[in-house]
């Protein structure tokens, strides 16, 4: 894995105070491949124009490009047609949509929506202002007490007043993976939709929208190597079929007149506007580098960085891991006893190592673990076992130093 | 002029374009179609007459390019007194003749001037929708 | 003015069968100037993170520079303070989520919102689908006989059952511009709020939101030398504050809890997720060339354009140029008899010059013209007389072809 | 450690932070505020007791990382005893301190220790929000 660290030119060019860059921030963000960096260069210097419209070079490469990375993400994710890809801003766009789209236009008063005590605020701040909106209940699955879900309290809270499932695959905090599969499994038997945050999988595992048979899936460029401001939506067609638009505008119509609009077939129905164009391309490149490196060789050195984490932190006094035994994730949390998380990270930074320090847009779960935040390491592939033994050493440097 | 592009437009595809075969409402039709490109707006309304399974008349009328429209022209002219099972045929040999991704040449497809005049389609896929217009619309009743 | 047209990499590195790119569709997108696409590399390839919440550098980097991205946004359009100016995707994105926001939960049956004949299905499909989902009326400002909006028609059709007025600042059809200040003036006279599609204005002339008075105020990066998926909504800072947000999600909350969410303050409270830092970034870049060129100075060189084109054009024996009058901006329309504006433009293109044909996403302006669509020029920094002359050479060529 | 830090963190905030003066609830307070970092969710709250124009009671209770709780704590020991318009100058000489767009030096604003201490905030821009939490919320009641 360490050759691939070459690949990404921040490591080259970045130093602060003469230290290279030890980023253990993946799970916010993802450091670029120069083959990212060059598609979306090449894009604007070599064949910029609008899509969809054009009938001139470079219109027309630009509009191939475009669709070409829309069946990238199609074979990415494993759906059945290119018809079920919506490109969107991010993960949280994407929930937004779903809310507005979907939910809202059928939910009444006394329904239900599940959420996780797990989740990012932007796969529960938007279900939960919904069903504000409606006097509809949020229902939030608990944790036991190794923080994973909950799943025999879930399964009681199935009844056919829950019009959706709003649920993470991995938790951005703990690194817990859900089993997906048996809990979509679970709800469809009482006829419950499912939208599945994605925004921590694709670096963890092949998705395959299929076989996990989730109804929405929703993941960020920025987060598997590709440019900010892109992410997708998953839709399966009857429900993108049946949904109004996610947005009116420019590109999604038939025809336009001043009484009625009609609109265009998927995926253009749900597309309004100039789309994130270079975005796209950047996503795209950033599936093709993910698929030359490998999924699964990806999610393994993560996971296996998490267990030596977990191993070399276990020896320290005073800190305490979470979720220590969570599988094949990448994410690791803790906190040491009298020392804020923010005095960690910021000791930290001055060796180079970015961590995250806080509540990582989990407040619910925060609130559960009874913390107000903690310290996140997590990995990529450009992350070393010397690198988290550099780590461990900084992190008993810091507690000397506190105590 | 570009060549190219000539080649595309030549004789073949303005005279039907200028002079459409068949371009007006057809009273008695059995089946209307209503072939619409929301990318450019191009619309064309196609009439078709059956008798049992026999095509015995048709006509269309629209707006369109060139391109769409001298395709459209033909594919009306083709289909008068073809069967259901002969226009299938043509319609799939149509389709193949301007697909940028056919592995055949056209003239191992076709020798048939008014078909072969749509071949160069193949060079310009953004028009690709213009050709097939009409054509991919009637697929629906065949 | 054709010496910067070097700053644009893609004049060098395209040619289409040998052929220079004559680019001359500027108002569907601009080419990107090398400093803009350098700023965007430089982000990836050298101080990438994610912004608000990273106590190491490169994240401190990130947000400085996100930070002054809005800054430089407030001072390009005038606004009093940087909490107005809250990024979107787009123009399309902003339209939107104003419609949303600040619209939908205040409109009802029997209200009306005012559009007028010349907008663009972005600034008219959403706010037409909001009145029909609440039984409010949309009603549509019309144009007179030399195209510009009927302001007799316009005064009489303010009434107190108007909610709010979305209007263009430019046809991006027509290249008409309408005088928003004394419209705005106006409306606020009937205490109606008022929304300027301002995506064609920033190349024409200096934006002053606090002289023009505008209540809302969008663009994309894209149409300014920038990049792709990013734009701006300006808002008045009290209505800003009123209106929900935009969206919801990561880093536009105070504190979430199971049963409440308290959202931020301005403009967090309105950007929910991942922004598209990289996009922010470009953007600023833009808005430094824009300035180190100046934008009368650019709005200057579009609109001689547009006037040399008018004589020129006019030479050609059935063509018709539409608003033909229109001053100070760079967009033109024409039709010739008896040749489909996509013949025209598709044999353009085989010349290397990017024209659009068709409905340019205003089929209600289309409808009002009777026509089924148009072929438009538009025009940029990088285009020059000759290009104009080449133009005209070029459609009378077409012409002897076709007739 | 790196001595940039260490010289942020020097003895007078790690002292604030394990030791912090008047922690706790004030029964008897006429003014109480809360400071909120809504970013990394540091919160404390002041508790003040004005007799006439004179803070003659101070006390605070919360949680923050170590530069915001000492912050806080030097804060609460200083406004003890004194007069709104003193208060005032306090809060504006302790700004311009950590500020790092200030152009005076530190040493020209103070020779207060406690002060002192936090003028090495400047170089790091990030943790100014710790610095300054409570001392901007205390801005309102003055
Ligand atoms: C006048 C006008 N409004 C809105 C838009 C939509 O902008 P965007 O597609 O960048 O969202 C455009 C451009 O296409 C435009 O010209
Ligand atoms: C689990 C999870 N969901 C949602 C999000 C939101 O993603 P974005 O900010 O890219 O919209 C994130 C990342 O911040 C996340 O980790």
């Amino acid at each position: 894995m360490q050759s691939l660290k070459s690949e990404f030119p921040i490591f080259e060019t970045a130093r602060k105070e003469g230290r290279p860059l030890i980023f253990l921030d993946n799970a916010s963000t993802t450091q670029k491949p120069q083959c990212v960096i060059n598609a979306v260069t090449g894009f604007y210097a070599g064949y910029y124009a609008n899509v969809g419209r054009g009938l001139y070079w470079p219109a027309t490469a630009a509009s191939f490009n475009y669709d070409q990375a829309r069946e990238k993400v199609r074979a990415f994710i494993g759906a059945s047609s290119k018809k079920e890809v919506i490109f969107t801003s991010g993960t949280t766009d994407a929930v937004n949509k779903v809310v507005n789209s979907f939910l809202l236009p059928q939910l009444e008063k006394g329904d239900e929506v599940l959420v996780s005590e797990m989740e990012h605020h932007s796969n529960f701040v938007p279900w939960q202002q919904a069903c504000q909106s409606k006097g509809a209940k949020l229902k939030v699955i608990p944790l036991d007490a190794g923080l994973n879900l909950d799943l025999s309290k879930f399964a009681a809270m199935l009844t056919d007043k829950v019009k959706i499932l709003a649920i993470t695959a991995i938790s951005n905090t703990l690194g817990v993976k859900n089993d997906l599969k048996s809990i979509i499994n679970l709800a469809h038997q009482h006829n419950i939709k499912v939208f599945v945050d994605a925004a921590q999988l694709p670096l963890s595992e092949k998705i395959n929208v299929q076989n996990m048979d989730c109804d929405f899936l929703a993941f960020s460029g920025h987060k598997v190597f590709g440019p900010t401001g892109i992410g997708i939506l998953y839709g399966k067609q009857a429900l993108l079929e049946k949904m109004s638009p996610l947005a009116y505008g420019g590109g999604m119509v038939q025809q336009v007149s001043i009484d009625k609009t009609m609109m265009a077939d998927l995926p253009a129905k749900h597309e309004a506007g100039t789309p994130n164009i270079a975005g796209t391309i950047g996503l795209a490149a950033a599936i093709d580098f993910i698929n030359s490196v490998g999924v699964e060789e990806i999610g393994r050195h993560g996971a296996e960085l998490r267990k030596y984490a977990v191993k070399r932190l276990s020896e320290i006094e005073g800190l305490t891991l979470f979720a220590k035994d969570a599988k094949s994730t990448a994410i690791l949390s803790f906190t040491m006893e009298g020392i804020h998380p923010h005095d960690i990270a910021a000791f930290l930074a001055e060796k180079g190592i970015a961590v995250r320090a806080g509540h990582h847009c989990t407040y619910p779960l925060m609130q559960k673990l009874d913390i107000a935040g903690t310290v996140r390491v997590s990995f990529n592939i450009y992350n070393s076992e010397e690198e988290v033994d550099l780590l461990k050493n900084t992190l008993v440097e810091i507690r000397s130093f506190f105590l | 002029m570009n060549d190219r592009l000539k080649a595309l437009y030549k004789t073949q595809i303005l005279a039907h374009a200028k002079n459409p075969f068949n371009e007006g409402v057809l009273e008695d039709y059995t089946h209307k179609l209503q072939a619409y490109n929301p990318v450019c707006g191009d619309q064309f309304d196609l009439y078709l007459k059956f008798e049992g399974d026999v095509i015995q008349n048709t006509s269309f009328r629209g707006y369109g390019c060139a391109i769409s429209k001298a395709s459209t022209s033909v594919l009306i002219k083709q289909l008068l007194g073809k069967s259901k099972s002969e226009a299938k045929v043509l319609v799939e040999l149509f389709l193949k003749l301007i697909n940028p991704e056919s592995s055949e040449s056209p003239e191992s497809l076709t020798s048939d001037e008014e078909f072969l005049a749509f071949a160069s389609a193949r060079e310009f896929p953004e028009r690709l929708t213009c050709a097939n217009l009409a054509w991919e619309k009637l697929k629906e009743v065949l």
